[in-house]
């Protein structure tokens, strides 16, 4: 069966809407407009406004009042119609949501889901082509999930939302119309699990999000030049499964790291820094990484292009930390 | 109202005030540590408003919610442990006197984001509208949160959705030390909540019989209504903005005035002067108060201290 | 007024016109990429305001900017250019239709975060003030802009420090697919700016005479008083919010009697009864317009890409 | 000549407004109050209130506002009263200050200076205490810096105003009261190099800003047992003197680096990254990090104690790195 990255997304929606009458999704456009990338059309129309909550142009506002249903025994979704928008909402995020529980000695929780389109791509400029989802992965108390498959953008809100946390799942706008063979009914890999979408013993690719299908392809590309390479998909970036990058390392004994955000700071610094703690001693070569260049993304397609690592600049690290 | 509940709103406010009184000397022997602010001079709101409160009710409030915290059932006990930084304390020792928080008394806290628990009270009280759960949700907040958007745009939101949240400014005159006169163009508070469609009332605040009239039509308007009511309390605060606050910005006079409007005098006197109280209850009163907080301060002094092992509990779900 | 400053109104309306359904096609045909929003429906409001504004004077708009631009004096060739990603283009290339950028012209974008921009302009007129530089400071957003907390931030201390700034609020009703009656409880949206005490006034924004003199009324008394002025200027846009937008929560009624409401139409219908115009003169600006904006689509599809290895250009102050 | 990190920063911002009149100061209680640290006490009376603007509780305007007026011609010094507080302000930093000049292609600048106090240890639980000058440094477009010493605390200032890009100070709460011994005039050392403060062949320790002193008085100590460390101060996190950094490597061959800030992506991740990448060879151990415990700072001293790095657990690792 096959299905689009934008259906799965609906899918899982529809599938928390009907079974929890305690869900209910609020955010900019997710009524009457239809979801600013359709993925809640008619949504208004089979649910009523009290579960699909249209919200006036109010970050800090619509987030809060999602923190205090979530306080209140509902079980919001949020939508932050993109991750640019985020940077409104970051302080109800950070000092609010995230902190409650450990701030109360675990009397709290605030069981709120927050989705938002992330990423760059499709030349909407520098405002508008953020990728923030490993920068907020510095935040203790939130949990960060980044689906790169249709299968996971089908099954991750219903993982969000069987946890009391506060839980963050980007969805990458690239992705939305990839269309991909999923099985009939959801599968169910725990997200907190990252994933060899390819195995090899040549090199670790670690990646997640927006990257995983141009890494992949990079992968297949290589493999047809005998470069057998193992790529991971991390899935979540918080909490971090490190101990499938460990294994991986300890067979192929070489590290690319592609990472959407901009090189200083992003996550891919802390993928390194966490094998440098721990496979030191397996390494044959230094981790590379391939990120985003450090300025903002410019609207000029070839400009943009250049900014955001590409398919070919990934092949051809791969096939020179190969050489 | 009769002469049982007008003492204990009389005692109450006095266990607000002493329990204040003693976290400033607390704060000097450095039994309390971080920021300190005082309610004191405030009393008759947190009183007022709360007298009416069930223990289901939600409330939220600030960093200066001692006082809040007492009167929404939180034991002395464990909010002075709590200050001490003890496990005793109401949220475990991890919060101190800005985040006293409790689940039980749904005291939602203590948070020291001026205005961020705005948009979260609509919240709780969305949830309680949705859950159709019985409960009452009140916001405290200064006349300073007012010039931050999250106001702004949780008014619109609870208006326009009609969620029945009681928002109190608590109406001080200052924000640390800007007064509200140079920091908001408009002086008249309830205008900027009828402006929204809110209902809105401005109330003596150092007046307990005009605090509980004006709340009771509040909460009468949202129990009816079911849509959001905005109270403003003209009030003052007799101390510093916080324990480190030099009090450069305001007259000395000002504070004089003010000071001869106390709450805790004001309603004492009239008790008096109506006979509905003596000055032997009012003896046997103080009394009480000092020995509810003295117990309170033995209680947090032997109180313990969460082990150092312990740190990472608590973040998620999961981490007992 | 006279018969030539019409003219010139009712030309600067149809430049606005054509250009943006030129960009449709544009887009269409993938020369123009990324998030597209036309004005065509708007053409009046800017057009009426820009025509009292001066070299010198400041202003910032949204991503519905086009015609702000061109207006304000930036050359359509490289506003196509900009559009087609080239060099040439105002802002090099790097803004594309949202961040129209011409520092010459004083036009700051092309902002393309709602709300960002307002206390940013209460910023540029408060440099205005303080250097004495004799420049005006216009700030354009729409009606979905005024729920968000910056709006109300940057009204209240706009008022409270007398910076004139004039606040130009284009409500075309919509916020994307969100009704102002679905997202706001105060629809009066002048009462929201004369809540903060800043002077306010609602203009028919589909007819340019009173664009033209409630504008001019504005920019009087804030050049007389010192102080901000707010103008709602209602209108309606013709087309979809953007591209991307199905359109499908406005009731086609809605956008019929808007659209027999045209401002252009209006404009030319009325120069023409009065015989101030002739439909020869109409049909010679329509060439000039046309021959405009083809030679800026041909300037635009022959500019240059700026060389990949400029990308990071520009970061800080000496990376050139 | 002995002066205070207080009195520093206030000579600096002294010398701000009375060498420029197009500099004017603007935050939360600059003025009436004092400043929230005492820092800018009388100046409200001494430049009047043109100059020393006492904001109201608007994050998002009153930092709008400077950009602006930074767009406008003058050199706004915005004061955020905490960290803490500018996450409500974030999106104008982040997407509009940060962006301007490129977006723009060299058009616009922004010459605004943000200056914030940051940090915990002082019981001011979690939503008081955070350290977000290492996270932040991730956002191409500004720049960072971290005065540690009370000479940089006095010069910052002045070399910030000097260029026209915006720039966040970040004062460290604990700094203020120490005295240290400065020069009559103020030393001019360009704040974008690291300094080694002290030097050392054993091994490089790493840190910045509010882990400066504590850092030396480990180092100090360390010596007495005869362990020669070197100890660099960053200074400016963005741009990075990495060079500094790979130099000392070079010599010493083991590294620590102690940050403030919350060990998952924190800054030291990205040291430890660009180490790997441009120091593999030279290590003869892995990098290693001392960050903030992973919790939202918990009010009770002694939790708070076991969540910052203190001088007895950075003597400790030390100790056992050259064991
Ligand atoms: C968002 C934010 N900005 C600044 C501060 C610092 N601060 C703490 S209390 C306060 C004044 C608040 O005044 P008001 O709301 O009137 O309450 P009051 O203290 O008078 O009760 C300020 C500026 C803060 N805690 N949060
Ligand atoms: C802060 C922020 N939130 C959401 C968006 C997405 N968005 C872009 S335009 C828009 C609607 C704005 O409506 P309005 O202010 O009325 O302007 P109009 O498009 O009608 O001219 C929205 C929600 C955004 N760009 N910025
Ligand atoms: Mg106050
Ligand atoms: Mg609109």
């Amino acid at each position: 069966m096959k299905m689009t990255y934008r259906e799965a997304l609906r899918e899982g929606l529809t599938h928390a809407l009907e079974k929890n009458p305690n869900v209910f999704l609020i955010g900019e456009d997710v009524g009457a407009y239809g979801g600013t990338y359709a993925v809640t059309k008619d949504f208004l129309q089979i649910y009523g406004p009290e579960r699909i909550m249209d919200a006036p142009l109010s970050e800090v506002g619509f987030v809060g009042i999602g923190i205090g249903a979530a306080l209140g025994g509902m079980k919001p979704i949020v939508e932050i119609m993109t991750v640019n928008f985020s940077l409104l909402a970051l302080d109800q995020l950070i000092n609010s949501a995230a902190i409650f529980r450990h701030m109360s000695a675990g009397q709290l929780s605030v069981p709120l889901v927050v989705r938002m389109t992330t990423g760059g791509g499709r030349q909407l400029a520098a405002q508008h082509s953020n990728s923030f989802e490993g920068w907020l992965a510095h935040i203790p108390g939130l949990k960060i999930l980044v689906p790169a498959s249709v299968e996971d953008a089908r099954s991750f809100l219903t993982f969000a939302l069987k946890g009391n946390d506060p839980v963050l799942i980007f969805e990458h706008a690239l992705l939305l119309n990839r269309s991909e063979e999923v099985s009939s009914e959801p599968i169910t890999i725990s997200p907190f699990k990252a994933l060899i979408r390819k195995e090899g013993p040549r090199l670790s690719l670690i990646t997640y999000g927006g990257m995983l299908p141009r890494c992949l392809e990079a992968a297949m590309d290589c493999q047809e030049l005998g470069l057998d390479i193992e790529v991971i998909d991390l899935r979540c970036l918080r909490p971090l499964d490190d101990r499938t990058i460990f294994q991986s390392i300890k067979k192929t004994h070489r590290v690319l790291i592609v990472d959407e955000g901009w090189r200083s700071g992003s996550f891919s610094a802390e993928i390194s820094a966490r094998i440098m703690e721990n496979c030191f001693y397996d390494l044959d070569a230094p981790v590379a990484r391939l990120c985003r260049k450090e300025v903002p993304i410019p609207y000029a397609r070839h400009l943009e292009e250049a900014a955001i690592p590409q398919m070919k600049e990934i092949k051809a690290k791969i096939q020179e930390m190969l050489k | 109202m009769d002469k049982s509940e007008l003492t204990i709103l009389l005692f109450n406010m006095m266990r607000v005030r002493r329990m204040e009184e003693l976290c400033a000397e607390l704060y000097t022997q450095e039994k309390i540590r971080g920021f300190l602010h005082l309610y004191i001079g405030e009393e008759a709101v947190a009183t007022g408003v709360m007298h009416f409160l069930r223990p289901q009710d939600n409330v939220m409030a600030t960093y200066r919610e001692h006082g809040h915290a007492l009167l929404k059932g939180v034991p002395a006990k464990n909010i002075m442990a709590e200050m001490f930084g003890r496990t005793e304390g109401c949220s475990g020792g991890r919060g101190g006197s800005m985040h006293l928080i409790s689940l039980p008394h749904r005291f939602y806290g203590g948070a020291a984001i001026v205005a961020a628990g705005i948009p979260q009270t609509v919240g709780l009280a969305l949830a309680a509208k949705r859950l159709k759960d019985n409960r009452r949700s009140i916001c405290f907040f200064g006349e300073g949160a007012m010039a931050e958007g999250a106001f702004h745009e949780a008014m619109n939101m609870a208006a326009l959705w009609e969620i029945p949240v009681l928002f109190c400014c608590e109406n001080n005159l200052y924000a640390m030390g800007t007064a509200l006169s140079r920091s908001q163009s408009q002086l008249d508070l309830t205008k900027k909540a009828e402006n929204y469609k809110v209902a809105a009332q401005s109330v003596d605040g150092m007046n307990i019989y005009e605090v509980l009239e004006k709340t009771k039509t509040a909460l009468d308007y949202i129990q009816r209504e079911g849509k959001p009511y905005f109270l403003e309390f003209k009030t003052y605060r007799f101390r510093p903005h916080s324990m480190f606050d030099p009090d450069l910005y305001r007259p000395k006079e000002e504070i004089l005035k003010w000071k001869k409007r106390c709450p805790i005098e004001f309603l004492k006197n009239d008790l008096l002067s109506k006979k509905s109280i003596t000055l032997e209850k009012i003896n046997e009163l103080d009394c009480m108060v000092e020995e509810e907080m003295q117990a309170a301060i033995s209680f947090a002094s032997m109180g313990s201290l969460e082990p150092v092992e312990n740190l990472e509990r608590h973040l998620y779900e999961n981490d007992l």
